[in-house]
């Protein structure tokens, strides 16, 4: 097999299901910090807001290594699908906004999310007679063509996108009659009143946390077993009954859905769907495609705790050292040609994908498992 | 040495039919006939490209046949689709090892119950407690068939850490995990040691016992045909030589010139 | 009529410089199955030596110090990770580059700062006239360069003992390492070469003419549009190289003028899709890149 | 799988939560009164008055926004020289977004609550994603940005005239000149976006009005090389080019535009020239360019304009030098009619800014813009431009070549959100 890509090897040393109390407790506690964020950030809003951009990142990684990781096709399609995603709810929820140019079917925002998300993984699936029949470095490539198309598309049909000047705003999410906005009187928990932001946390987090917890059920089961198959050795898995056209594109599929979401959620973080101006530099722009490949490297391709652990390292770092920047006065010297947080973020993300290609092409995924030897996600 | 006296009902006859297959100018296999009578342990031998392997391929799915047949019973499994064969009853073993290497054994051999099982991301995702229990049903299966082949307390242990010998077993038992009727074994005593090959032979008739079905292997070893084959098939250049039990075909004059004739090139 | 001989002359003047960057690319792949996807970090390497040099060593001092050093970065790279990287396959490799870009690209971007240079200052901006077509002088004399570095590698690959070794070596390494062909020579010696192309080509990126544009995140991106025109012509193809680099400008020329300009670079891109469906290893590409 | 213990951390974890909920309702503060009586809210104290300045320090308009910023900077430094306003010192807060929306998104809220208001916001992806929080906070912001498309948000407080209006008063300037006659093909080369969108609405209008044909070619603004678009428009066989481009491009399409032999004048927004096109290749073909603008150049011989580059060189030495820092500096001075005309009114908070810049109708800069009139929401607060011409010899490189002036077109031209 020369086009498998690096893998999480899983530890050597067999070991029974056995309950580790440690662990157990370790989670319980990173689930009450996470459900509490919105209290400990309190009135410090700016941290909520990059909290809600490394959880959009979660859900674009889990996403991307299921692809990459599970099924072994490079894709640097990601921001296409992204733009999708966003565009869509944009499209399936709004209205025809101020101008009357737009096109909005204003239907209730959940159903508009569900509806993206379906667009999304219907655009992935049309995208399958390509990716089932390129390889490697080959489809990353030809994945990356609809990055431009994607630029070009966003701005060519400004009746759906709203355009490169000014947009389109995507519509307040609401589920049931609750909304996702400023409103008086709020609900309050511990004093920290529950409006917009926290509200989005919270809505951004039940997603993560289940886009997490359905990638891992999926790689546990029979679609899991049928993508390593194939990524691994075609021939073994035809013979073992699976249909390697359709496991392909389903994996592309399933990927192209996550992105949607995390599309979706970007939207709604940014207020604002929006195509970039050029490919490099934006929302949608290969800078994106490279962000999210190393979110997967970094954290161990295939693994899904690893992508969350990449996604706070590429989305969490620039923002984290931006809002240090200006409360404690780091990168001083950015506007004269010194460090800047992007900058340093770059090279931090730079340097750990060449680390783990070169000492641990498990990445974080296997340095963690290590720390805590406990035993493998049974990929 | 006979059939087993239990075997299965709904275990028929493989029967390759007069078979031809051609590339361009050139012909692998010309008019191949042989039948795989149910319960037998068959074994397909024939000197380097004497087209062992093309048939192998044309029976497991890979190639379609020029002219001739492949059937399965009443089934005609000429140019079905290779994924379907599983589905029919057909499993089959590689000769160069094709399993995940980083995944678990129990992982690799779950495999095999892919065309058993249903279910697509949603369903697998969610793991709803349907999912589950039936999921622990088929690791139940998988677990009892890896501890026929000796492999079961290396189940949580990934495939790139078993010695190769363990792994062959690992291979055959995906296969025999897809519940088949007909099992193929693509060269099992490859890379195995006189010791391990012996061990192969037994266990290969023992899950014949047990399990009451075919078995079609292509093999170099000719200890371990002779020892363990009900019936041998014999191919040179891409004909049929001789066709009986091993005692017969060992005495065949042209199967002796062909060994040798390979032999001294 | 004028008008679409002017956009063939744009086109293939461009397609030279792809050409150049294009066979940067083949010449690693054939060496080592690794695509190289700092490649653009070569190019903006040897820029910068030029920028920073040039004042003091003149213009072709500078230049050669440009080649030279794009050329040892891109031996450090093989050197220091690549070779290091042992248990990698050759996809792992290839997103190991894509780390290496994005730092030494956000650091040449850093290092000069508010300065955009141009660094081609003997032919830049002087164009030639003649019935009615202008041919940009940086264009030409890169057309001219093409040629002459292409011929001779054609030539290289083909009579010199190094050629010799990597055609060996590209066909199977365990035969030509039982011939004594020593592997990492043949390697290095093949990164060595692909960097110095880059720094050769930069000298015509960064100019009014080639991109309007000096030296920055630009001439980064230009080396990415040359990713289709080696893959279109198939990674292990010295002819796809230039065919792809020729078939790239000219997509970008014309397609600019008969379907739109901001269409383009999708054209490159979707052109690169199209053949790659069709022929999954590019036009003229051996290379299977699956097995059963 | 969601494994027993999963559950139970995940329900523990739900109840801890229902169990801290409750509600209030949080009453908005209308402000409190402050030293000398005046009401203020956030971003003012009894000594201080914080402006909040969101630029680009190290990313794609990193030299535009030091130069905006050293304008901010000087003019904070002469205000507080002469006894502040109202009672209180200036102070700014600047943050670096780096050009990229996500970063300002998260910057946002933390500057938010310091600040009164924006006296330099850059970057239109920027002002997209924060217009929402900029009307649910209300804070009054003077983007660096020019275009009438964002004038729909009633806090964006526009200074100087808009792209669109400065294209119809410059094809005016061409059509009086005799450059370009009814009936004629024009191209316009402009970057997706605010800012090339609305330098092409200014075309468009002008050639309906004219009869004009307008070959569109609409670029990135990472395109540099504009040869094949050049090569099209001689083609169609333009009688004059208008830019909505950056600088490189513009340099590129003038190279190209002599090259070529098309050789016709072309019309360039405010931030199609920067001073350094004249030491590029491109420099011997830039002298077909002509630039409306409704503020003075840097080399301007303008007195205030002259006062402020030269502060500026002694205070910066070594920072970008361009028409940023007066764009910078009378950004501020608007702030400052604005800050004292609430002052008067005794109301410092972001909603007495509010209407305080709302009563202005003619907001006077020194003459580095034209008269600013703010009463009329919607429209641009000016409406005049000068044209200058690139000329090697002139100091900073551009010769004014028609003074001051509004064309009728450019006064019947209804902005995208003007009121009728």
């Amino acid at each position: 097999m020369s086009d498998t890509l690096v893998e999480t090897p899983v530890p050597v040393e067999p070991a029974r299901k056995r309950r580790n109390w440690a662990k157990i407790a370790g989670v319980a506690a990173l689930l009450v910090v996470l459900v509490f964020f919105p209290v400990i950030t309190g009135t410090e809003v700016a941290y909520l807001k990059a909290g809600q951009y490394v959880l959009i990142g979660v859900v674009g990684a889990v996403g991307l290594t299921l692809l990459v990781g599970q099924a072994g096709q490079l894709s640097l399609a990601h921001p296409f699908f992204l733009l999708v995603g966003a565009v869509s709810y944009a499209v399936l929820a709004g209205d025809a906004g101020e101008s009357g140019d737009l096109v909005g079917l204003g239907l209730p925002p959940l159903v508009a999310m569900i509806g993206a998300v379906a667009i999304c993984a219907l655009v992935g699936l049309a995208f399958a007679p390509v990716s089932g029949r390129l390889r490697g470095i080959y489809l990353g490539v030809a994945s990356l063509s609809l990055v431009f198309l994607g630029l070009y598309l966003g701005q060519s049909l400004d009746m759906l996108s709203g355009g490169t000047s000014s947009g389109r705003p995507p519509p307040t999410f609401e589920v049931f009659g609750f909304r996702f906005a400023n409103t008086e009187p709020a609900p309050t928990i511990m004093g920290v009143a529950i409006q917009k932001q926290q509200r989005l946390w919270y809505l951004f987090l039940v997603i993560a946390i289940g886009s997490y917890l359905l990638a891992r059920g999926a790689v546990r089961s029979r679609v899991g077993r049928a993508w390593r198959a194939v990524r691994d050795n075609e021939a073994a898995a035809t013979a073992m009954g699976v249909r390697v056209w359709w496991s392909k594109a389903q994996a592309f599929t399933v990927s192209s859905a996550f992105a949607g979401m995390a599309g979706v959620l970007t939207a709604l973080w940014l207020d604002l769907v929006k195509p970039d101006e050029n490919e490099f530099i934006g929302t949608y722009s290969i800078t994106v495609a490279i962000g999210y490949l190393a979110m997967v490297l970094i954290g161990g391709l295939g693994s899904i705790p690893g992508a969350v652990a990449g996604a706070v390292v590429v989305n969490g770092l620039p923002q984290l050292l931006t809002l240090g920047a200006t409360e404690f006065g780091w990168f001083a010297s950015a506007g004269a040609g010194g460090l800047s947080p992007v900058l340093v973020s770059a090279f931090v993300y730079g340097a750990a994908i060449v680390l783990v290609v070169l000492f641990e092409p498990g990445g974080l995924a296997a340095i963690g498992r290590r720390l805590t030897s406990r035993q493998g996600d049974r990929r | 040495m006979s059939a087993p006296a239990d075997v299965r009902s709904d275990v028929s006859a493989l029967a390759v039919d007069d078979v031809t297959l051609r590339f361009g100018g050139i012909t692998a296999l010309s008019e191949v006939s042989f039948t795989v009578e149910p319960g037998t342990v068959h074994a397909l031998i024939g000197p380097n490209g004497a087209g062992k392997s093309s048939c192998f391929n044309v029976i497991s799915g890979l190639y379609t046949p020029t002219a001739g047949r492949v059937r399965l019973g009443d089934l005609d499994l000429t140019g079905t689709a290779p994924h379907k064969l599983a589905a029919l009853g057909v499993g089959r073993s590689f000769q160069n090892i094709a399993l995940s290497p980083h995944s678990t054994v129990r992982d690799n051999v779950m495999l095999g119950r892919h065309v058993l099982t249903k279910g697509g991301f949603v369903t697998g995702g969610l793991r709803l407690p349907r999912t589950v229990r039936t999921e622990r049903r088929h690791v139940a299966r998988v677990e009892e068939i890896c501890d026929f082949l000796g492999v079961a307390d290396r189940l949580d242990v990934p495939v790139a850490a078993l010695p190769y010998g363990d792994a062959k077993r690992v291979d055959i038992a995906r296969a025999l995990a897809v519940e088949p009727t007909i099992l193929l074994l693509d060269e099992p005593a490859a890379g195995l040691n006189a010791t391990e090959t012996a061990e192969m032979g037994v266990t290969i008739r023992d899950l014949r016992d047990a399990l009451g079905i075919s078995v079609l292997l292509v093999e170099h070893d000719m200890g371990l045909v002779m020892g363990i084959a009900d019936r041998v098939s014999v191919l040179d250049f891409g004909r049929l030589i001789a066709d009986g039990p091993p005692a017969q075909v060992q005495s065949d004059p042209e199967v002796i010139r062909a060994y040798l004739g390979a032999e001294a090139e | 009529m004028n008008t679409f001989l002017q956009l063939v002359l744009n086109g293939l003047g461009k397609g030279a410089v792809y050409a150049l960057l294009a066979l940067g690319f083949v010449i690693i792949f054939k060496a080592t199955e690794v695509v190289n996807f700092a490649h653009g970090s070569l190019v903006l390497i040897g820029g910068y030596f030029v920028y920073a040099t040039k004042d003091a060593l003149g213009w072709a001092g500078a230049a050669a110090l440009g080649i030279v050093s794009a050329a040892v970065a891109a031996l450090l790279i093989e050197r220091l990770l690549i070779t290091n990287a042992r248990n990698a396959d050759v996809n792992s490799l290839a997103l190991l580059t894509i780390g290496v870009d994005v730092i030494v690209t956000e650091e040449i971007v850093r290092r000069l700062g508010a300065d955009i240079p141009f660094v081609g200052d003997p032919y830049d901006a002087l164009p030639l006239q003649f019935a009615g077509l202008t041919v940009f002088r940086t264009q030409l004399v890169a057309l001219i360069v093409g040629i002459v570095l292409i011929t001779a590698f054609f030539l290289a690959f083909r009579f010199s003992t190094w050629g010799v070794a990597m055609r060996a070596q590209a066909e199977n390494k365990e035969a030509a390492a039982l011939m004594g062909i020593r592997s990492s020579r043949v390697t290095a010696t093949a990164w060595l070469l692909a960097g110095a192309l880059a720094g050769v080509a930069v000298l015509f990126m960064a100019t009014q003419d080639f991109s309007g544009a000096g030296l920055g995140r630009g001439t980064h991106a230009i080396a990415l549009i040359a990713f289709p025109a080696a893959i279109l012509g198939g990674l292990d193809s010295t002819v796809g190289a230039v065919v792809g680099g020729l078939i790239v400008g000219l997509t970008e020329a014309l397609s600019a003028q008969y379907i739109s300009f901001e269409f383009s670079k999708s054209a490159v891109f979707l052109v690169m899709l199209v053949i790659l469906v069709i022929w999954p290893s590019g036009l003229f590409g051996t290379r299977e890149l699956s097995r059963v | 799988m969601i494994t027993r213990w999963g559950r139970a951390a995940l329900v523990g974890a739900s109840a801890l939560l229902l169990a801290a909920c409750g509600s209030t309702a949080d009453t908005g503060s209308s402000g409190t009164s402050g030293a000398g009586g005046v009401k203020t809210d956030k971003g003012v104290t009894d000594s201080t008055i914080t402006l909040g300045v969101m630029t680009d320090r190290t990313g794609v308009f990193k030299n535009l926004g030091d130069a905006l910023t050293g304008g901010n900077e000087l003019w904070v430094k002469d205000i507080n020289a002469a006894g502040g306003i109202c009672g209180r010192q200036l102070a700014l807060e600047i943050v670096d977004h780096g050009y990229k929306a996500d970063t300002a998104k998260t910057l946002y809220p933390q500057l938010e609550p310091k600040i009164l208001g924006i006296t330099q916001l850059v970057g239109s992806p920027v002002l997209a994603a924060l217009k929402q929080n900029l009307v649910d906070d209300n804070v009054l912001t003077a983007p660096a940005s020019w275009s009438s498309e964002v004038l729909n948000n009633p806090n964006v407080m526009m200074i100087g005239t808009t792209y669109d209006v400065e294209i119809i008063d410059g094809l005016s300037y061409f059509q009086q000149q005799g450059f370009i006659a009814d009936g004629d093909t024009i191209g316009h080369i402009y970057i997706d976006g605010e800012y090339g969108g609305n330098g092409l609405r200014g075309s468009k209008y002008y050639a309906e009005k004219h009869n004009l044909t307008v070959q569109e070619a609409k670029i990135t603004s990472t395109d540099n090389d504009l040869a094949n678009i050049v090569t099209g428009l001689k083609g169609a066989g333009v009688k004059a080019i208008v830019l909505t481009t950056t600088p490189g491009q513009t340099a590129s399409a003038m190279a190209n535009n002599a090259a070529l032999g098309l050789n016709v004048p072309v019309l360039g927004n405010n931030p199609t020239f920067d001073p350094a096109l004249l030491s590029s290749p491109a420099a011997a073909s830039l002298d077909r360019l002509y630039v409306a603008a409704s503020s003075a150049p840097f080399s301007s011989k303008t007195p205030k304009a002259a006062e402020v580059a030269a502060e500026y060189k002694a205070t910066y030495p070594g920072r970008p030098a361009n028409a940023g820092v007066q764009a910078g500096y009378v950004e501020s001075l608007v702030w400052q009619s604005v800050l004292q005309k609430a002052c008067e009114n005794g109301d410092l908070t972001r909603a007495g800014v509010q209407s305080a810049l709302k009563s202005l109708t003619s907001v006077s800069t020194d003459d580095l813009v034209a008269p600013l009139d703010y009463s009329s929401p919607g429209a641009p607060p000016t409406r005049g431009v000068y044209i200058a011409k690139v000329d090697q010899a002139a100091e900073g490189g551009l010769t004014e070549v028609a003074p001051l002036f509004t064309a009728p077109d450019a006064a019947d031209y209804k902005a995208p959100h003007q009121q009728p």
